[in-house]
């Protein structure tokens, strides 16, 4: 974990509530995909954790849904206005598992950290396929960008606008894969879970109060004991997971 | 001794300033990022009898200046504690510690006492009374002087090391609280604990936290520290460590001149992890701007 | 009965926007700025029997998303209030207007109570039992259940408006005293009335306000006003009037929907004073957002 | 009283710890010098009170010291940067009543509203002395301006420094008028009390809550009742003051 200041390159919006974030500054401390970040936030007392869509030399991509107002705030901030970030937050995934045929299901907000680990899949020579599951139409994001990488894309809807109707699951069953690594809303990833025919990973979400272990705020009971989602998570292996209905 | 040392029952600190107890865990996550033997002590989490997992998540909520938590005391229990986590602490940090206690009952309270007693890097126990007594209709023993009373006593007997007695704001009569743990026995009283607070979600319509309610902390609750602190300092005559919504050097010189002899930082850094650092850097200079020589002659000192 | 009318005691408000006693005088300043007709009503300053020029300067002190104020009760009297405030009133306010009653001895409230319930322009007398009992050892009425149901009893012996008793915060028992109120024959309870804060000026080393300590308000004490609100409407059949930092649209549904009927603004008209009129504006929008139909119904709503 | 968002055009240092803000907007509600605005700055809650130094058409000029939080925040902010501002608060300096040869008597901050002032007094063709009491010379600010006007300044310093050594009181004694205006450390205004030998007006400083009279924060009494500093001052006649010693 480090403490830095970051400068704003760019901050567009890339659906009605979803905005894409540029930021340059010291990025040395992040180590994995799935990893966040926890962003300070003029007048807001909590900083506000966003996992990391893509990684430069001294640049670090956030992808974030304008829904409260923290998020809203950092939707209307400009080019060239300063940020303190805490970055290297969280494990990350662990790609040495991923087998030749990676499969990455991403829903939603839930997209955009599949973007480095995809990256860095197809860098190592993987055949990586990725599903992004969106409500409709107008809410994709990062399509091109996916297939840009030399991934193999499906888009699904949940109304059919596009792609596959349904949801990622629907198109989940008709692949054939090594390995699944996932990140969205949790009834997805227990739709995941359940319908995943291999091991896998999955990045889950919960309210942080500091996002590096000190607080407790995020604890969750896994069948190998008592996590922290923004320690020993975000990510946890699929045979970790209990559900707690 | 130096500009900023004091001495808080007995044992000196280089400095004021004490992370405060469920803000720090047991000291790594922090060690990671600077050297902790800058700190005055820290208080570790609070550790029961029982491991505890805590209540449901959520388990935090933002505030205006603030956040609202409701962990529930999550610990490894004291047993883990002292095999665990103790000597692992002792690899990072070479002062005394301060060891912060909670319990369901004053049986409890005393169980887990005795065993920190017993451990050499505990300098001070501090006893959390804000936690709900179990054979007293639920009531939290820090709303009560009798039962805080009761507690005090019960650990004082089991355990030589000087007893802080943590007090909840909750109250109509702060000071009547403080002077029975005095009068029970208690070295140091410190305060004040997190506010009952809540906070709604507008699109659910439920609480923002799991538990409905939770303790309020933060900037924001710093006026009404300062007044407790005043007003428990000028009622005993035992030393008291001054917290809530500290989060400047500033913040350490008003509660120490209201009547804090040490104080406690606790939700600022869960936002800026390197804040105790800081304030320790940043006091020699603000000492100067308000011709403070050193930090123990301003002890209670507002006019 | 339009999406924001609501009814409090009997009375239909077309919105449940209430500029809180103290921070609106008895409305000319803001009458000055805009129609203060669009208001649900206000609750003008706090009256006394007799006038009073309340405590010395500084009166004021700044904290963290918040302000202490120790005034003190700074009114003309009731006689005066009844022959030169109401008057003047009327001309630019046509609605049944909240009377801020405040007392020093249970009979001293009877007095005033019984002066104001002849005069046709107040609709709800509002009644604050934060003052200290100066018979009573000097504790403040609110923070014993049977001193403030001694109030609400001789206050409605004299009245046949709606009595609203207004609670102080600073206790450990919310819930006592409004039941208290309630079973001596309350017709509402309003809350949270100001903490007791404290500052201190590092420069002088002296409290920032003469008084010491004051009351503090302000978006910071927000949480516990929501908190106590959700506790109080929970146990009582009254209406609860929710007020404590509250400063937008979204702060006022969040209080209906921990249990309140209406919602008084306080110190955020003293930063913006059009800032009721805003959240009267901002209501409509607001409720959209959230799916809220009418105000009315979301009241006590959290699940 | 108006609310406006006032654009900060110039915010310049004149001494180690005072500054010149010229902010644009409209000022249509100041009537009289001796009024002030009241400033809502980011993240502090109550706004700060500062008299006005001088108007233009939609200009405003306000002189600071950088004492506390919310003073040093101003002094760190940029031009083009915008503030939110009430006006026309207060009553201000009554005029009508100077007499031929009135003399402002001006001590460190309470010097800015002096400005305006002796600018509508020699623009009513008065004979304006302007007596500009500092502690020291580094402090002295504003002497050259008030000599532009055209009025005659006298400058003392306690330490002697520059000027008359001593106190504003030290340079009225040796002067002959028909009125006296005075702003400054309530120790100042009571030196001035006694030492003058005519009528006059003083403004006062108090610790506000809101500035425009709803709050009650600023009461003092006189010997006309009880006044509010924000309302009923900042200016209060010399006959009317009560000193509560």
């Amino acid at each position: 974990m480090k403490q830095g200041i970051f400068e704003i390159m760019e901050n567009t919006a890339l659906t009605e509530s979803v905005f894409k974030m540029v930021l340059s500054g010291d990025v040395s401390s992040i180590t994995a995909p799935g990893q966040f970040v926890n962003i300070q936030l003029d007048g807001l007392f909590l900083r506000r954790p966003i996992s990391v869509c893509d990684l430069g030399e001294n640049t670090l991509t956030i992808i974030y849904k304008a829904v409260g107002k923290g998020t809203e705030q950092m939707s209307r901030m400009q080019p060239g206005e300063k940020l303190d970030v805490l970055t290297g937050l969280g494990n990350g995934y662990d790609l040495t598992v991923a087998g030749k045929r990676p499969v990455l299901l991403g829903g939603g907000v839930g997209v955009p950290p599949m973007y480095l680990l995809a990256k860095q899949l197809l860098d190592q020579g993987k055949k990586v396929t990725v599903i992004l599951g969106f409500n409709t139409e107008s809410e994709i994001f990062y399509e091109k960008e996916f297939m840009a990488l030399g991934a193999d894309v499906i888009v699904t809807t949940v109304d059919g606008s596009r792609g596959i109707k349904g949801f990622v699951t629907d198109a989940l069953k008709m692949l054939d894969y090594t390995y699944f690594y996932t990140c969205g809303p949790e009834p997805m990833l227990k739709a995941v879970y359940k319908a995943s025919t291999t091991s896998g990973q999955m990045s889950f979400e919960k309210r942080m109060g500091c996002g590096f272990g000190a607080c407790m705020g995020c604890s969750c009971k896994t069948l190998t004991g008592y996590k922290r989602i923004c320690k020993e998570g975000p990510v946890m292996r699929k045979e970790e997971i209990l559900w707690e209905d | 001794m130096g500009r900023l040392s004091v001495e808080l029952c007995g044992i000196t600190l280089d400095n004021p300033v004490i992370p405060a107890s469920g803000t720090f865990g047991y000291g790594y996550e922090y060690a990671d990022l600077y050297d902790i033997n800058c700190l005055g002590t820290f208080s570790f989490k609070g550790t029961t009898k029982e491991p505890r997992f805590g209540n449901p998540t959520p388990r935090i909520a933002e505030c205006y200046a603030g956040m609202i938590n409701a962990v529930g005391l999550q610990n490894p229990g004291v047993e883990k504690v002292v095999a665990e986590e103790l000597p692992k602490l002792k690899k990072c940090f070479n002062k005394p510690v301060m060891a912060n206690i909670s319990g369901f009952g004053v049986e409890e309270y005393a169980y887990t006492c005795e065993k920190l007693d017993r451990e050499e890097q505990v300098g001070w126990l501090e006893v959390n009374v804000s936690c709900p007594n179990v054979h007293g209709g639920g009531m939290s023993f820090g709303t009560d002087p009798k039962a805080a009373a009761e507690v005090t006593a019960a650990v004082k007997k089991v355990t030589t090391k000087p007893v802080i007695v943590k007090l909840s704001p909750n109250v109509t009569d702060i000071v009547s609280i403080a002077k029975a743990c005095e009068d029970a026995g208690a070295d140091g009283i410190s305060l004040i604990n997190t506010m009952l607070g809540m906070r709604i979600d507008l699109r659910t319509r439920k609480p923002v936290i799991a538990n409905k309610m939770g303790g309020f902390s933060g900037s924001a609750i710093f006026p009404v520290a300062v007044r407790m602190v005043y007003q428990v300092a000028n009622a005993v005559k035992i030393p008291v460590v001054g917290m809530g919504g500290v989060s400047s050097a500033e913040d350490v010189i008003e509660m120490m001149l209201a009547g804090a002899t040490a104080v406690e930082v606790g939700a600022a850094n869960l936002v800026n992890p390197y804040v105790c650092k800081q304030i320790i850097e940043d006091l020699p200079a603000v000492m100067d701007k308000y011709r403070i020589n050193t930090l123990s002659e301003i002890i209670g000192g507002v006019k």
